[in-house]
């Protein structure tokens, strides 16, 4: 074992969870950085695609845009967004990767505003291709830190579907069978969701990190499954290629 | 709205995006080699009783390859998605004699011609036997129906085949829009099990490019279940991602790809060769007796292996030279 | 004047019908024929547009399909029969140019069966694009054969919508407002719609063609409008053009 | 299928095909000469009033010499249609100060924001004062409302923004599909009064090339009842026929060509030059302070006749060349 910040441990875990041969939409930042380890470790097959229109790019570089000339650097099809949603649309991309700033118990995501719609305290951008992403792709995976004013009892405004009101209401609402939220990574644990209430539950606790601590810094009440493990540190040669290879001027990790 | 009507023809297809969703899942995405000899690729991937669709233009770009070997292989019971389906349907309509029913079903937007070369009589005698399902489209309409599938869409609402006996012979269905309060026809995704597509390029994974018109084999190649790529050339992987606005199918659509030099032919294959006039309209010509179609089909299709011997017999690649100067515009005199 | 087959005179015609810095969508055969004769005349800003995708090409020679090479040689652009019918949709061609095996008084056509639908004497290709063609141009110019087999009182079948049942039928129908027939050019005669009922008039007669001559050979009642001239005859320099330019392979003109 | 539900928010734009239609009908089919400058272009094309969509993707092929024109001819009560705005948005909305109101409306998928870089502090400070009349909803969305529009239809039926805060942000309807009966949302199209393009290659028709993504481009430049080109090169008509099928924008849909080189700086041209990050940072920061900001947007456009004044401004050639070197990966070391 060897020394790591948090949003490397972050990048780490989440690279894991994108199976060789999988297909996925990232944005820019640490989904985009995980996305580019897994391709360099496990997942050499991982297809990389980003919302503007390119399609597996060999990435020389952390892009600053989802749609700038890295994303379709070298890729097998520069293309438009109504293809790449369409794609996600047909079904088939397995995971999509997004942040927010808030987040419920059901994995609802709100990249819209902070306060009343009608008089925002905070504007924010908005879904952009999210709320797109996380309707058709079969697995959500969001990366954020953990506090509690990001995970909340209730979304200000529900920008981006996670099980919306839980068990069902994605099928009823009319949304794709089968998909929704799959993994929260934050910087103190690994969440999932419950099969049986679709509630946010612990999963794994990042070293150090107690489940209080976790719960502590969320609003609403957490579930946990029967043994909780602990996070597996990242291993050197991981981060010697997330370092060297995937962000060597720090732009996500920060060095 | 009132007076909402549906057309009365059968719907082949089941246009809901779920099961087609649950199928695109688990489809391979991988890059691995598909290359493989369009006899394997046919065997493989077209089973009896599928959807199949044709890429290109009647006689123009299209897979002659794979088609021949369809028949060849005594495919059985098919469906098929006739937008101007030429010298295509007339191959696949041959699969249709002595009580063999190679076509079962067709949703026809035009069928049993050929353009300016006029009509063939076998696809007629196989389509006034009554013996092929039909339903009646437009080439809009299908290309439609195609791109509906390709977004992972039910239906798209469109205002063609309004107040005609083709939307009645449809299966379409007509819609109040929401915004507009006007009528419109909702037309329903058609997901194809296979498609053939004939390209100039494609790599071995079956990253695609075409020269001129796409036709609807962009929208196709997404909508299919399975697809087998015939190619000009296969070139290298890093000739696709060097220029790779130029690839309009990407390799996670397709199946199979195999290498046909000049497998559009007697087809016309843009910037390569253009159409043998003569060859078409010797089909045209034995299909007027059956007995005489039935000795020609032996001859250039049953009774060879592959397209390469078929290509061949109609004069090989001195007959493709000729053809490459008319493509080309080429003055005869020296 | 000079001698000239009515072939050559309906695509002189029909050529005069297309202003320039039109749009047109054409077929193979006599309605390509009338388009080019009318870029290389008085229209040289036809813009000509073919099903399969062709956009504005300068034509070398005359297509045997209408998604030939030489449909997009020296095109503008070389798309998709989506990109063509939607241009169509959207309201930017002028003009479909089409045939049929029948034509009724309100020029709908039949391209589909003679007979019984569901037991049918004749077997013909169907719509192709003429249905999409004929209900998205602003106007729809036939050219036809006049016989009374072809111009019936009832079509066997309405493969491609003219004005339906009558005045307001196309909108009705949900056809886009102010688009339908135009005109049809036969080798007796050169017929519109008269804008009250939508019926067939009878604008132009050919030399040596009488009314009487036209209706024996249609099953419907013609109408005519008050004065009818004698169709022009072609120009000797369009005559040229045509034998020289446009089909010197005698493709259409069949010489 | 009950409790179909309707978005609340305000739709901006007309998506009845009829008037539209009747536009198009007019517009200018003949191949003329379109080329104009920038100022000439935008005076004579953008209206104030006018609903506006700007190419590419925020801070990639965008026009900027074209916003820039826009906020320097000082248009007011423009709408947006805002699907991941970027840089562009960031401009337009610095017509939004001292009282004047260069945006009234914005149909919202993604504005204010830079991506990686950050927030724009004016840009909020605009949308947070409740001066902009506002809609929600997705990139997705936004490009299918134009895809409607550029295929004449008053509606797209897709399976987006279901449940959310977004839809009912909205001007988007539910309805229930005719087939499989199941819930979809219904997109009404837009049809922009002007749209501004960047694009690597135009004719002086208009006919154009794009190298990399289309983005929405392809729709959008058909959509639009208006659309200003900005090049970086204009080639040659024969050039453009040489090869049909790399022309991604046809003439008939354009008003203005703009020949503008370097004219997406500061942000990325692929293939061309890199996004110009310290400028954008230098954006940003100077936001901070309305003084500053107000004294930086006079120094930069307002007191600048053209882009090329700008571009002179921030480096002129000699950065683009360091843009190029980021672009193409050249390592900094001899």
């Amino acid at each position: 074992m060897c020394e790591y910040c948090t949003i490397e441990l972050m990048i780490c875990v989440a690279a894991q969870f994108l199976k060789d041969g999988s297909t996925v939409g990232v944005g820019t930042g640490a989904p985009c950085a995980a996305a580019m380890l897994a391709q360099k470790t496990h997942a050499p097959n991982l297809l990389i695609i980003f919302e503007a229109g390119g399609f597996a790019p060999q990435l020389p570089s952390m892009p600053i845009s989802v749609g700038d000339s890295r994303t379709f650097h070298k890729a097998l099809m520069a293309a438009s967004m109504m293809d790449v949603f369409n794609t996600c649309q047909r079904g088939m991309v397995d995971y999509s990767f997004l942040g927010g700033a808030q987040i419920d118990t059901y994995g609802n995501l709100n990249s819209t505003i902070i306060g009343n719609y009608d008089n925002p305290k905070i504007r924010f951008p908005g879904s952009g291709g999210a709320n797109d992403f996380a309707g058709f792709c079969w697995h959500t995976i969001t990366m954020t830190p953990h506090t509690r004013k990001r995970f909340v009892k209730k979304v200000d405004f529900l920008t981006t579907p996670g099980y919306l009101t839980g068990p069902g209401s994605r099928e009823a609402a009319g949304l794709p069978e089968d998909t929704g939220p799959y993994k929260v990574i934050t910087d103190l644990a690994v969440l999932g969701f419950d099969e049986g209430t679709k509630r946010m539950q612990v999963e794994k606790l990042h070293p150090g990190v107690s489940f209080d601590q976790v719960q502590e810094n969320t609003e609403f009440k957490l579930l946990k499954i029967p043994v909780i493990e602990q996070t597996e540190p990242p291993q050197k040669k991981e981060l010697e290629i997330l370092r060297d290879e995937v962000d060597p001027h720090g732009f996500v990790i920060g060095r | 709205m009132t007076n909402l009507s549906c057309g009365t023809g059968p719907l082949f297809m089941d246009p809901d995006p779920k099961p087609a969703r649950a199928f695109f899942r688990k489809k391979e995405k991988k890059l691995i080699n598909k290359v493989l000899s369009v006899k394997e690729a046919v065997s493989r991937f077209v089973a009896d009783g599928d959807y199949l669709a044709s890429g290109g233009f009647g006689t123009n770009r299209i897979s002659t390859a794979a088609l021949h070997e369809i028949v060849r292989q005594k495919k059985s019971n098919l469906g098929l998605a006739g937008h101007t389906t030429t010298h295509d349907f007339q191959i696949l309509a041959a699969g249709n004699m002595h009580g063999e029913k190679l076509l079962a079903r067709v949703d026809i937007a035009y069928i049993v011609g050929l353009e300016a070369r006029g009509l063939s009589p076998h696809a007629r005698r196989v389509m006034e036997s009554g013996q092929v399902e039909v339903c009646e489209w437009t080439n809009y309409a299908l290309a439609c129906r195609l791109q509906a599938a390709a977004m992972g869409i039910p239906f798209l609402p469109v205002r063609t085949m309004m107040g005609t006996d083709t939307f009645h012979r449809s299966a379409a269905k007509e819609i109040t829009c929401p915004f507009t309060g006007r009528k419109l026809v909702a037309l329903p995704a058609l997901y194809p099990d296979i498609a053939l597509i004939h390209v100039h390029e494609s790599d071995c994974y079956g990253n695609c490019r075409i020269r001129g018109i796409t036709v609807a084999d962009t929208d196709l190649a997404r909508a299919s279940k399975k697809v087998i790529i015939t190619a000009e050339r296969i070139i290298d992987n890093d000739e696709i991602r060097n220029s790779p606005h130029s690839t309009v199918i990407p390799s996670f659509c397709v199946d199979a790809v195999c290498e046909v030099p000049y497998g559009s032919y007697p087809g016309n294959m843009p910037g390569e060769y253009f159409s043998d006039e003569e060859h078409l309209r010797q089909w045209l010509e034995v299909e007027k007796d059956e007995v005489e179609f039935d000795r020609f089909l032996h001859t250039y299709v049953y009774n060879v292996p592959d397209f390469e011997s078929y290509l061949a017999l109609s004069g090989g690649v001195e007959r493709i030279k000729e053809l490459r100067t008319q493509e080309f515009l080429v003055p005869k005199e020296l």
